[in-house]
Formats: structure tokens, C-alpha cells, sequence
């Protein structure tokens, strides 16, 4: 069963969509199930402007992405990247046993958005 | 909040006439049909009117020819491991489909361990099962086909008849799993030809927790439990009274009321022609050849539970076959094998009517289910929204 | 007609506070646990609720330790065949005791029939399990040793503690069927230290078509059926609700009321020395280490059946190891195995009191039973009248 | 389950004990069951005057001794003779299929007690 933190995030997710021209995008899929995650950065000065997600997936991974992308909003790329899979799945009051994987999507999708942004700007 | 359980086919209200029914037995006609004293024979009655019953909806010749379960699964596994067990010097072949349910699929796979050999005939992408492969696939030592009435997932509904003239060519025995199809179009054991069929009380507004396996009189079958003399030592244990005098009246009503799915039919056709107006939206199962409840259909770009977790929260009580609901890491075997892509056997969404869905709640769901479809699809990576 | 039901080892009554717990699950609370929507999660917590309640009953760890089944029969062919099967590679030795509940020897003997080895270990003429012998029998290739917590025929309660002590020394898993001692005496898993344990609702009060394996965490057990992923695959198939509730709040209650078997108790001893006053008449079982239910008596001359008859026509309800009432040609083999000849098994009474047995039944017990006794041994080519 | 005239006679069986000096004694056990059954006969110009019996057995055993007693007073030797167990059976308005053997005991005490008798007269 989700948490009501899992429902809201469902039922509002935060920051959906696409950035046009975007600084970073990262995207994976889950091996497990065969859902994907899209994220895209809107970087100033190594700080985290603007993030938004596209997610095919369950509950647990529209939640997750919606949490991550309000976690990371407003943070240094470096500060960023230590978001892990662990820290979303708290955020969010937990998650089911058998959702625990849908919550690795979110974590990894940022992390390849801010490698993209890296590899772009040769940071 | 509005409520739509359009989710007929995992399980049904108990109907109040059978509810009321099985009320006496258990406070006041509590004993154990074993008994010889008269608390026990009074329940021996009851439970031999209620195999009557049961016998009679499915025409079958002899009540004994029904043997109570603890459920479709139990009726599924004992069909299967009870002629395998009984049969296996005479040869060690079984037949499937693989659109089975997982009662059947898993046991047969298991036997397949064992040491038996198993083929498992392909479907269409209606989801039919391939006569001609069937035919080719019966050899001397087949002992028996398994193949289900119509499928829990699509609905599509199987040419029985056809497999059991295929059988009885070769003296092979045949068992259909009619889980779903019993209530909700006609189960005539004497018609369709069958030697073992499943049925389960909780899909035909009985209670949970009993089925019946229909071994016709004759049939080689062994028991694949143990313990004292119930149910003609097939099936031991302390019978759940209750539950078989509920489940008798659970099969005497759906029968008597089978007329009504004629009604649950026009409303299916009016969902499924509803929803395919939503771009990108594929019907699975055949569209005539189908149970009168089922509606199943692939909605592109968008994931199967958050559908369901969307519909919940506007009160739809649905059914997914993606892979993030069944606990598997694939979506429904049923919908891979019907030739589907994960993707699009990941977005797919089961509606079940019942006896009692109503005009209102089929319009209820064409409203909220483009609305919910085009906001999931503006999450999604794969479509611009 | 006064009407006593004597009877309580082979079924009970629903108690009123169950059946009021289990009553919304049929019409309202009707969804499938495995559903993901509301109508299957409001249902689901409440399964969890009844499961913690079970395992609160019979001081288990963790809830998860409980698998619902569909009664003890089936529960106890889930531990032997379970087991043997997660554990074949390891060794295929088993052990249990002659007095056994056929759910148990049966699929105990099936399993010698596929290439296991058996050992039985025998009784002495109080029914209790012979230790020395039992500390002889294990072997390295031992697997499992499952011996009854309390036989239902005599009533006799085993020294499973000291079963588990011999066991442990080799490291091999216990069983034990507590279906007849949960809610007579305590039943507590860590005091006993088995690893597997089997009750069954109805027999504390709950309803029929329900039952539970303990399975303590960590314990090797394999699935025999197959199905679903409910019950965590362990026993596949849509959960008998209401049941499963009921079970829940029965076995709460039984707890709770664990003090009412003393008054019991005396009750027992009351006919059992009242029953002893007629001539050649004796006493089964152990005399003290008994359960506080349990009346078992052989009656020379005359035969169970027809004193089972009689007695029915007096309006109370009893049991007997008579081959007669058996089905099977043989008497009891509890009975045997404890040493009785065939007659004297023959002509067994077993009265199993329950928690609203009154003083007024057990007189009425013994003014009707000596001159059933007394008619019945008239007609007896055994004893001169 | 029992028939209305299986458990009369169960109720009230007719002809229940023993004939002191019987004329002929005739005891069978049912090797299925272990149960017994003793039938004593008085016996008069080739008649049955009397006959009694004694039976250690299930309900259907005793109300099928009960019976064959009944059926065999007044007849002569040779008439009784011919009584079968299904003729007692079907006398009670039958037995349930697991019970039909107990019937058995019934006819073949009779008998016994008749050979014994034309046995003791050298008949
Ligand atoms: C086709 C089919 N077979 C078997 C079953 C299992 O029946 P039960 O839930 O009664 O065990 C079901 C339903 O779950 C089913 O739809
Ligand atoms: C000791 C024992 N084990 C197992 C069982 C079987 O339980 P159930 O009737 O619930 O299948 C019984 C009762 O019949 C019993 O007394
Ligand atoms: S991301 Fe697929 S199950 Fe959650
Ligand atoms: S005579 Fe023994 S069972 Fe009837």
C-alpha cells in the first residue's frame, strides 16, 4: 500500500513536463518492469533553476520523479548528485517492498541529467 | 464519492438471496456432515442438495460427478495433478494453451519438471487457440488437454467443442477451466463434451473460498491430498459448509439469470466503443467472440497502474495486466502472447461488468477515462502531450 | 427434544462475535484482496489484521509466519509435502507417531510410496509417544518429525516440547497438528519451539473451510499448488475472506477465554468418573495429561455404532473409533496402536465438551448413557444380559 | 443414512435374546466389521415357532437381525431357507451401499441356526 506522501505526489505531481533547449536531459528505463524516465535541467550558475520529468510508469515511479525533481530544485549539481535512490524513497514515507525498484528510476534519471549537463559544458 | 467496481471477473458480491442462505450453518446447523448423529446428517442433506445444484447448472448427469474445492485454483491443480497422478503409466503428454491462468500454466509447468512433457498451443491476436496446431500436437501418449473455457484477461472464448472432437479421437481426456464463463454464458458439460471442468463460486456472486471440479463419471482420476473420507477421499478435509450451501445458490441464481448478461453485453459494447474513441487505443480479445463482460484495451503511452491509481481516486475499480501489478517482472502473459509489445501490454486496462453495472456507471467511465488517459499522457516520455 | 451436542473435537458452533465480523465481507467489503483499488485494499488491511491476530493467538513472531489454507487437512499436507519437497535434496527420512490424524499419516505414507523412508513411532496404552524410541529413530537423513500436539480421538497431549529438544540436537525441522489443543490449553510457539504448527478454525469456534500453517522464519517450505501470489505463493488462490476473519476473531477470542476450559475440565472429570461407574467400562487416553474436552471410554459387548444411534435418539450428539462408523474395515487406529483389541475399540465413546456444556448436559449424559448401555448389552451375543 | 424402517427396528427391535435349549443355534461374524450375530430357534412340525437373536453390531446389523427374525417366524424350514440377505434388505427399504454388507450377517445366522437344526434331527 502507498503512503499518503506516495498518493499526493501521485495525485499533484510537481514539475511535469518538458524544458525546451534544455541544459541536461537524462533519461533510463527500468529493466525490471520496462518503465521510462525523462528529466530535464535548466542550469545558472551550478545551481538546479528549473527541473521537470516525464515518467511512464507506475505510481511509485510518477511519485518518486515527482520527488526527486522537488528535492533537487534550487540545489548546487554537486549537492545534487548525492540524492540517492534511498533518500527519495524516505522522502516519501517509504515504499511498498515490491515497489522499492520503481524508486531507482528517479535517483539514476537525475544523475544522468546532470552528467549530460557535465559532459556538454566539459565540467 | 461515486463508486464503479467494474472488477467482476477477479472476484463478485455475494448475492443477498445466498447470503441469506447460508446464514443457518453457521450458528445454528454447525455440524460436521461426517457426523453420524443428526447435527451432522442435517448438514449431510444440505450439502448433497447443494452438490445438486451445482451438478444441474452445468448439466451435469450426477451430483457425484461434483467434487467441492477450496476454489477455481484448487478445482485447476487437482484437475491436473489428479489425472496426471492417475494416468502417468499410461503416458506422460499434457496440453495447454498459453493464455492459461496461472493455476493451470504453473501446474502443468511443474509437471513439466517432473518429468512429463507439455506443449502449450499459441493463440491469435484475438486471443484464439490454434485448432490445427492442437491437432498436430496429439500424439500417443497425450493424456490429457487443458484448455480454458474463455480467458480471465480478454474474455475471448475458446471452440471447446473443437478441442474435445480433437481429443476424443485419440481417447485423450479433456478439462476446462470455466471459471469465467460459468454465470456468464451457457456451461453445459453435456454439450461442450468436457471430462473435468472448474468453476468457482466467488466470480458468480457466491463466497470466496470454494470451487467445484466436475469429473465426468468414468474418468480416471486420484485425490492429491490426504486426510479422512470427504468428498469421496478426492478431495479430504472438513467441508466449508457454508460455503458449498452458498455456492449451490450462487449457481441455481446465475443460471436462472442468465438472460441479464444479454443487457451487461449491450453495455460492454457501448464502453468498448467509447473507449476506442480515444486516439491510440487498441481493443484486445476478439470483439464478438467474447464474454459479455469483458472489456480489455491497450491505451499507448501510458503505464497500467497508474491508470488504475487514477481511476481509484475517481472512485473505477479496474484491472490492469502490466507488469507493475502482478508482482512479475512481465506484463500479462496473456497480452505478450497475443503477440503484443511490453509497452503496450503494459498499458492495458481491464473493465468487468456485472449483473448489476449500470447504464450510468458506463457513462460515468467514458467521461472520467479520456480525461485521466490525456493526463497521463502529458507525464508521459513517449508522447507529446 | 433435549438436544447435547457432544461433539466439539469434530466441529464447533460459530461463535456470535465472529459471525458478526465476518458478515460485511460477503455483500460489502466483497473486493479481491489482490486488487490494487480500494475495493481490494480495504479488504486486503483487513486480512492483515485477522493474520496478526492469529499469530498473536499462537505467539508467533511475525505474521507473516501464518499461511492461510483451507483447513487443517490441508495445512497439514502443506507441512509434510512442503517440507519434504524444499528439503528432498537434503535428506528424505521422515518421522511421525502411529496415533496420527490421517491428514498426516496419509500424506506421510504417500510420501514412503514415492521413495521417501517412514519411521512410526508407537504409543503406550495412554496414547503418549514413545520418547526413547523417538530419540533412537533420527537419523542424519531425518527431515521432518511431526507428531500431533494432542490426539483428537483420546485426547492424549504429547510432550512436544521434548520432541523439539531431541530434534534440535540433529537440527531437523517439527511439525506439530495443534488443531485440537489451539484454544483448549495454550498453544505457544516459543514455548513449544516447532518449527511448522497446524490449526483450523472451525474447531475453536470459527468457521469451516479455514485453517493455518505456522511456518517460524527462516524454515525451508515449498508451495504444492499452484496459482496466484497469494499467501506469498505459498498457498495460490483468491483468500476465503470472510473466513480468514473469522478465523482471526475466533482465534482472539479462544484465547481470551482460555480460563473457561477449567470449568470444562471438571465437567470432563465428572463423566468420565460417572461413565467409569458402569460395569466394564474404561477409560482412553491419559487420565490427567488429557485435553479438558475430551471423554473417551471403550464399552465392552456392546458396538459404537449402534450406541452412537442410540444415544442420537436420545438427542445427544457423540463420536466413535467404531469400524462401523468408519467407512474404513478397521476400528481406530489410534486405538489399536494404544493396544486395544478390535472389540473393545469396537465399542469406543468419545464426548468432547465445549466451552457451553453445562452441569445439566453431563447429567443428562449420565442417567441416558447407562441405560443405552444397559439395553444395547441386552441384545449382545457377548455379555448375558 | 438409514431408512424410517431400518431405524424402527433399530428403536424396537422385535425377537431380541436367547431360547434356552434352543432347538438350533446359529452364530456368523462379519470378517469385514468384526461384528457378531447369534440367531436361537424353536422349532415346531417343521415350523419356526420361536426364534430370538443376539447381535454385537452396527445399527444396520441389528435392525437387519431384527428383520430376519420377523421375516422367518412361521415359516417352515425350507421357507426360511430361501430367505436372502437382499430380500432383508429390501424388506428394511434398503441400505446405504457402505451398509449392504452388514446385511449379510442376517440371512446366514438363519441359515446356520437351520443347519444346525436339520443337523441335531439328522435331516
Ligand atoms: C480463469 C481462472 N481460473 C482460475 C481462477 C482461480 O480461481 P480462485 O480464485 O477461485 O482460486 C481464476 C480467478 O482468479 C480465473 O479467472
Ligand atoms: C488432529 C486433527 N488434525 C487435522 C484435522 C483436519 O482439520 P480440517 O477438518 O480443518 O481439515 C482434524 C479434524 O478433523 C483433527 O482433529
Ligand atoms: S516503475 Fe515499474 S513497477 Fe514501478
Ligand atoms: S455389521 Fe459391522 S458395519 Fe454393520
Amino acid at each position: 500500500m502507498y503512503t499518503e506522501k506516495v498518493m499526493d505526489h501521485f495525485r499533484n505531481p510537481r514539475n511535469v513536463g518538458e524544458i525546451e533547449n534544455a541544459d541536461g536531459v537524462g533519461e533510463v528505463g527500468n529493466a525490471k518492469c520496462g518503465d521510462i524516465m525523462k528529466i530535464y535541467l535548466k542550469v545558472e550558475n551550478g545551481i538546479i533553476q528549473d527541473i521537470k520529468f516525464q515518467t511512464f510508469g507506475c505510481g511509485a515511479a510518477i511519485a518518486t520523479s515527482s520527488a526527486v525533481t522537488e528535492m533537487a530544485k534550487g540545489k548546487t549539481l554537486d549537492e545534487a548528485l548525492k540524492l540517492t535512490n534511498k533518500m527519495v524513497a524516505e522522502e516519501l514515507g517509504g515504499l511498498p517492498p515490491a515497489k522499492m525498484h520503481c524508486s531507482n528510476l528517479a535517483a539514476d534519471a537525475l544523475k544522468r541529467a546532470i552528467e549530460d549537463y557535465k559532459k556538454k559544458h566539459n565540467l | 464519492m461515486k463508486r464503479v467496481y467494474l472488477d467482476h471477473a477477479a472476484t463478485t458480491p455475494v448475492h443477498p438471496q445466498v447470503l441469506e442462505k447460508m446464514l443457518p450453518f453457521f450458528k445454528e446447523l454447525y455440524g460436521n456432515p461426517s457426523s453420524i448423529h443428526q447435527f451432522g446428517r442435517e448438514v449431510a442433506i444440505e450439502i448433497d442438495k447443494a452438490r445438486e445444484k451445482v451438478a444441474k447448472g452445468i448439466n451435469a448427469q450426477f451430483p457425484e460427478e461434483i467434487f467441492f474445492t477450496s476454489g477455481g485454483t484448487e478445482a485447476d491443480n487437482l484437475a491436473i495433478f489428479g489425472v496426471a497422478k492417475a494416468l502417468k503409466d499410461k503416458g506422460k503428454h499434457i496440453i495447454t494453451s498459453v493464455i492459461e491462468h496461472h493455476a493451470v500454466l504453473d501446474a502443468c509447468e511443474s509437471l513439466e519438471k517432473e518429468g512429463f512433457e507439455l506443449t502449450k498451443v499459441p493463440v491469435d491476436c484475438d486471443g484464439l487457440i490454434d485448432l490445427e496446431f492442437l491437432k498436430s500436437a496429439v500424439r500417443d501418449d497425450t493424456i490429457l488437454i487443458t484448455i480454458m473455457h474463455a480467458n480471465n484477461e480478454v474474455g475471448t472464448i475458446q471452440p471447446i467443442k473443437e478441442v474435445v472432437k480433437i481429443a476424443k479421437e485419440k481417447g485423450v481426456y479433456v478439462h476446462t477451466d470455466a471459471v469465467q464463463t460459468f454465470g456468464n454464458i451457457p456451461v453445459d458439460v453435456q454439450e461442450l463434451g468436457v471430462d473435468l471442468l472448474t468453476i468457482s463460486a466467488h466470480k458468480i456472486y457466491g463466497p470466496k473460498g470454494v470451487g467445484a471440479l466436475y469429473v465426468r463419471k468414468g474418468t480416471k482420476i486420484k485425490g492429491i491430498s490426504y486426510g479422512g473420507g470427504q468428498e469421496r477421499k478426492i478431495r479430504p478435509g472438513t467441508e466449508n459448509v457454508p460455503g458449498i450451501i452458498g455456492f449451490g445458490e450462487a449457481a441455481q441464481i446465475c443460471v436462472e439469470t442468465l438472460e441479464k448478461t444479454k443487457e451487461m453485453a449491450r453495455l460492454r459494447d457501448k464502453l468498448i466503443d467509447g473507449l476506442l474513441k480515444i486516439e491510440d487505443v487498441k481493443l484486445n480479445g476478439h470483439r464478438t467472440n467474447r464474454l459479455p463482460g469483458n472489456v480489455n484495451v491497450s491505451i499507448e503511452y501510458i503505464e497500467g497502474e497508474a491508470l488504475l491509481l487514477s481511476l481509484d481516486m475517481e472512485g473505477i475499480a479496474a484491472s490492469s495486466g502490466s507488469a507493475c501489478t502482478s508482482g512479475s517482472l512481465d506484463p500479462s502473459h496473456v497480452l505478450l502472447a497475443m503477440g503484443l509489445s511490453h509497452q503496450t501490454a503494459h498499458g492495458s486496462l481491464r473493465l468487468t461488468l456485472g449483473k448489476d453495472t449500470t447504464e450510468e456507471d458506463i457513462d460515468y467511465c467514458l467521461e472520467v477515462i479520456p480525461r485521466i488517459v490525456d493526463r497521463l499522457r502529458k507525464m508521459s516520455p513517449l508522447k507529446k502531450g
